[in-house]
């Protein structure tokens, strides 16, 4: 199966989206970088081979998983129900808190303040389907999909977008890097937390429980923690259980 | 407005894009070429009420957007045929067909543009079909064909740009990463667009040029 | 290897919503031809002038739009606009970017067009007393449509393709855009882009026969 | 009245028009001959205005045409021109042809208008051709509508520059005796042709142009039957 | 020797050729004439088969032209044809249009052809014209070429099929010229012409159609001195 495959061809392939800040993103030179970028590299590690990161944007995540272009994706996948209809997702090894960040020149003080503004996210995330909804359910005001992190922050910056939903890390991490001026993180919307899993094709039970185990030994061994504070910062990561369910 | 956090480091990592959108232009323009004068000739040649299956495959190519044909044919060949077929391959056999459907038009139309009598002149002399098509039709087609092949290649230049969906980092996608690191679209969108510009434009140019001195005489 | 199970029911089931967005792609593709063939007309005019400066304005319109790519002149209406301060919809800016498109390329063929049709024509109305503008408008622009007809038709199936780029500004109403917001809902690519490659090649047949019928009506001699 | 008094007349360093002097009366019909390339056609596009002069001057009805302050769309409508090449519009019927600038430069109700063209194209003989296409037509068919649409303009003056040269000689005369007709109306007219037997039977006086310069201008009877100019002379002896 | 038996040739519904009979002895020259669509352009291709033929048999020198097993390229060669349309290849020069086949049909060396093209170009009165593009030719001049070309193929039979009736008169004359001087050279010549005159000197027989049938053929004193067949009388006397 996938797993003996990974083992004998010793190289990981992971779809990883760089353009999520601090999860995945790329450095001065171009080169990947980001928790998710590391935590493939744990993998790898952990199943003896060499790690090889493809870059994916979130609508295209499951595709190239499904065609065969990489064995897993650190992509920070919602686990929707909806979803593992088509793939196999692990336990969740990350979960995001997600924070309304506004244009400042608009009145937006809690995230109610959304309805009827134009608001917007990134194409295919937990987010967006959320906001989308929410904007349906509103029934005014107008929701705009991007294709990625960044044209989100882009348009939110220049005023296109009033509002947007993202996980709290990388809205903490876009305000503050100032790159994209005039944006503030007004309110916490009322939303689970965006337990996020490792995906694989769905009928790769071997692989599945490997990743599993895998995520444990992150945790157990605290390198879950120490992840958490090199890419997000000081600060509890966030657990990742929930309470009165077995997985 | 020079006061920019743009350094060599990612002018390289954008020749290096620029690279894969030329890679994968050259790739398709050549096989989608080679395909296209096959497809022209075989749609010539047994007429069009044999040809119909084949012009039906092919005007399929130029009557779905681009980028669907690449999704599809991504998800067909990975997720149904499960071929581990690399992001480029995928984004060169479709952009190679989606040339040969439009270069197969243009080979038919040159074909037809040569005078009947000049190719009867030529099968009188005993010359072969072979030998008529490469001697005569070739040379003569190649003159009307040309300008218009021209016009193809640099669209498929531009309708390269659409192959990020497969995951080829290309001209434009480098760009979006760049920007999304440096914040600055604007000046990283003017770079891109200028650079697009300059190989098209001269080429472009240049067709016309041929054109015009080509139908005078 | 062929272990891929179809599950075109559920794709099926979204067919609805789909039509819609094949509703929207023709309102753009329709909107922005309109709306090109005039501007084209315009820059065409424009390119006949002695004016200096509105010829130049004219060419630098038609070779940006001919030598850089579509989905590089969209995103650049909406995001390159948005850097100068002015902000449009992603419909709008979808709809920008087609009809700039299709004017560039639209006034380049009424310049080939225009080069079939003899000078003696336009002679011919001014000395009957019409002026200069009334000679293009009655004698000129009719035969010139009629030369440019074919490449009006393929401009606007080459409309029609380029709404799929609207997804890149945000827009996701239109067909393209309704296809990727159910495959990030259900993730299947396979079924659901088939279903729109079908949609999206329906049109383009209907625009091909239903501009074959109108010419006939329209091009009687 | 058309004064022409001294026209010049330039394409960069070729001089087609050396000083044009002529008069040509109300009613009166004026032949002009000559070799090719000799500024017929020319003078006949200076005198409406489509080609602009070096020097001298032309008055139509007392109107400097080359005035800066002339509207010369205005002063066209006065001045019907029918041209060598066929000009109809492809575009348009026969009927529609010969509408389309009555409506638009003289603003004519559609009625109006197409009274008009009905009367003008029965008078050329077009009456059963109204809702044909030109395509349709045969060249002297096509010329005689050109004219129908010159006249449905109800000009004051009409000008013919060699308008059966490009026709098949069976069709020529169908043409020419629309212009006889014409001539017997009293229309004023200026002809260019190659026509000599048309020239002496309707002309008041023929005009002789030599490379830019009218080398000699008399009524038919003089000017055919004892020509002065030498090079007049050579042309009739070629032409004959 | 050409052999032609009963053959017959429809185009669909349209029957061009009804049983043609025909022998053409080597050094005979064979003139057709016949009025428009009477089947003589037809019948030129069926001998070198450019075009099948629906029943009946053509023999060239004893070979069934359209047997299967016939190689129908090699019969080509010794099967010189010229058209009414200039044929000139544009892309090549006089000399590489006449060099062509040779060098690819019939494996020539380069000298060895260029030899050869040189020769027959002169032979035609284009020796001066080798490396001129046809382009620059006049319609005369590119029918000499034709024939040029098809001689340098050394061919044992000569078709021309109205190689003058698309030239200028003035052109004519040039043209025919060549074809006498094949003539009196012994080449074996089907010619179908409108020149009657030519006809009548060079011929040693004419045939003349008449609605894909071969209505009569004699020496040309006999079929144009008296003339039996009714349709060939009119058609005497209409070209006359
Ligand atoms: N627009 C132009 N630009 C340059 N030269 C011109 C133009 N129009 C006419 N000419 C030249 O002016 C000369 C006179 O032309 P014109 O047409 O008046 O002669 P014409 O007497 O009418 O001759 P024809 O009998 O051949 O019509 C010719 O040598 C012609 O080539
Ligand atoms: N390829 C073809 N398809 C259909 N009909 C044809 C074809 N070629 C010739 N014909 C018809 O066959 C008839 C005989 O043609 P052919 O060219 O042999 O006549 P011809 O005697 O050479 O006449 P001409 O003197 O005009 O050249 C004509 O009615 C012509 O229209
Ligand atoms: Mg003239
Ligand atoms: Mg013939």
């Amino acid at each position: 199966d996938k797993l003996d495959d990974i083992i004998a061809s010793g190289t990981l392939r992971c779809a990883v989206v760089l353009d999520f800040p601090p999860m995945g993103s790329r450095d001065a030179s171009n080169n990947p970088q980001g928790f998710d970028v590391d935590y493939c590299n744990d993998l790898a590690k952990a199943l003896g081979v060499t790690a090889e990161v493809v870059e994916t944007t979130f609508p295209e995540r499951i595709p190239a998983l499904v065609s065969g272009q990489v064995d897993v994706a650190v992509a920070s996948t919602s686990d929707t129900l909806e979803r593992a209809k088509t793939v196999g997702f692990s336990i969740p090894y990350y979960a995001f808190e997600n924070a309304v960040v506004a244009n400042d020149k608009v009145d937006i003080s809690n995230w109610e303040g959304m309805k009827g503004k134009t608001v917007g996210a990134t194409a295919g995330t937990y987010e967006a389907i959320w906001l989308e909804g929410k904007v349906k359910e509103w029934g005014e005001g107008e929701f705009r999909p991007y294709q990625n992190q960044a044209d989100v922050f882009l348009a939110l910056s220049q005023g296109q977008l009033d509002a947007t939903v993202s996980t709290v890390e990388v809205a903490e991490a876009n305000v503050k890097s100032g790159n994209f001026p005039g944006i503030k993180i007004v309110d916490r919307p009322p939303m689970v937390p965006d337990y996020v899993a490792l995906i694989t094709l769905r009928e790769e039970q071997g692989l599945i429980n490997y990743m599993n185990l895998f995520i444990n030994q992150q945790v157990r061994t605290g390198r879950y923690a120490e992840l958490y504070k090199k890419w997000v910062g000081e600060g509890e990561p966030a657990k990742l259980t929930v309470d009165g369910v077995y997985r | 407005m020079f006061d920019t956090a743009l350094t060599a480091k990612d002018l390289w990592f954008l020749a290096q894009g620029a690279g894969m959108t030329i890679l994968v232009t050259a790739i398709s323009v050549f096989f989608g070429t080679v395909l296209g004068i096959i497809f022209g000739v075989i749609r010539y040649q047994i007429g069009p009420y044999w040809a119909a299956p084949l012009t039906f495959v092919l005007d399929i190519f130029r009557s779905i957007p681009l980028l669907i044909q690449l999704v599809l044919a991504y998800a067909f060949l990975g997720t149904v045929l499960r071929l581990g077929l690399s992001g480029l391959t995928v984004a060169c056999i479709v952009l190679t067909l989606y040339t040969s459907a439009y270069c197969a038009e243009i080979v038919r139309g040159g074909i037809e543009a040569v005078p009947l009598t000049l190719r009867r002149a030529a099968r009188s002399l005993g010359m072969t079909w072979g030998q008529d098509m490469r001697s005569i039709v070739m040379p003569l087609a190649t003159r009307v064909a040309l300008p218009s092949w021209i016009g193809l290649a640099l669209g498929v230049m531009k309708d390269s740009a659409l192959v990020y969906v497969v995951q080829v980092v290309e001209l434009l996608k480098s760009t979006q990463i760049l920007i999304t690191r440096l914040q600055e679209p604007l000046l990283l969108l003017t770079i891109c667009g200028a650079f697009y510009f300059i190989i098209s434009f001269p080429v472009a140019r240049f067709g016309g040029y041929l054109e015009k001195r080509w139908s005078n005489d | 290897m062929f272990n891929y199970r179809f599950q075109w029911g559920q794709a099926w089931a979204k067919l609805p919503q789909m039509l819609d967005g094949a509703l929207v792609t023709m309102k753009i593709a329709i909107l922005s031809m309109v709306i090109g063939i005039l501007i084209a007309v315009v820059l065409t005019l424009f390119r006949r002038s002695n004016s200096r400066v509105l010829a130049g304005f004219a060419t630098v319109w038609v070779e940006i739009a001919r030598n850089t790519p579509a989905l590089f002149q969209i995103y650049m209406a909406h995001f390159g606009l948005a850097g100068l301060g002015v902000h449009l919809s992603p419909f709008n800016s979808l709809l920008l970017g087609i009809t700039f498109n299709n004017a560039g390329y639209l006034a380049e063929n009424f310049r080939g067009a225009l080069k079939a049709i003899p000078d003696t024509q336009s002679r011919a109305g001014r000395s009957l007393g019409m002026s200069d503008l009334q000679a293009f408008r009655y004698i000129v622009l009719p035969q010139m449509i009629r030369i440019a007809y074919p490449t009006i038709t393929n401009q606007m199936v080459w409309a029609v393709l380029m709404t799929s780029l609207g997804v890149t500004v945000g827009m996701n109403s239109d067909l393209y855009g309704v296809t990727q917001d159910l495959n990030a809902l259900t993730f299947r690519t396979f079924e659901l882009f088939a279903i729109a490659a079908v949609i999206f090649y329906i049109i383009v047949k209907i625009i091909q026969l239903g501009a074959r019928l109108f010419a006939r009506r329209l091009f009687r001699y | 009245m058309i004064e022409i008094e001294n026209v010049r007349k330039s394409f960069g360093p070729l001089e087609v028009l050396k000083g044009i002097n002529l008069t040509v009366q109300n009613g009166e019909v004026l032949t002009v001959i000559g070799g090719s390339g000799s500024g017929k056609s020319t003078l006949l596009t200076c005198i409406n205005g489509l080609e602009p002069i070096d020097s001298g001057s032309i008055r139509v009805d007392g109107v400097e045409v080359h005035a800066k302050t002339t509207d010369l769309n205005k002063l066209r409508q006065k001045i019907g021109i029918v041209f060598q090449q066929w000009n109809a519009f492809p575009h348009l019927t026969v009927k529609e042809n010969v509408m389309l600038a009555p409506r638009k430069v003289l603003k004519q109700s559609k009625a109006e208008a197409e009274e008009m063209a009905v009367k003008q194209l029965t008078h050329v003989g077009l009456g059963d051709k109204l809702d044909v296409y030109p395509g349709r037509l045969s060249g002297g068919q096509q010329q005689r509508m050109a004219i129908a649409r010159a006249l449905a303009m109800s000009p004051s003056y009409m000008l013919f520059d060699e308008v059966t040269s490009a026709l098949d000689p069976q069709l020529v005369g169908e043409v020419l005796d629309t212009l006889r007709m014409l001539a017997s109306e009293g229309m004023t007219m200026i002809c260019v042709t190659h026509e000599m037997k048309f020239a002496r039977e309707v002309s008041d006086r023929v005009a002789f142009f030599h490379k830019g310069v009218m080398a000699e201008i008399a009524p038919p009877a003089e000017l055919f039957g004892s020509p002065k100019d030498p090079e007049l002379q050579k042309f009739l002896a070629a032409t004959h």
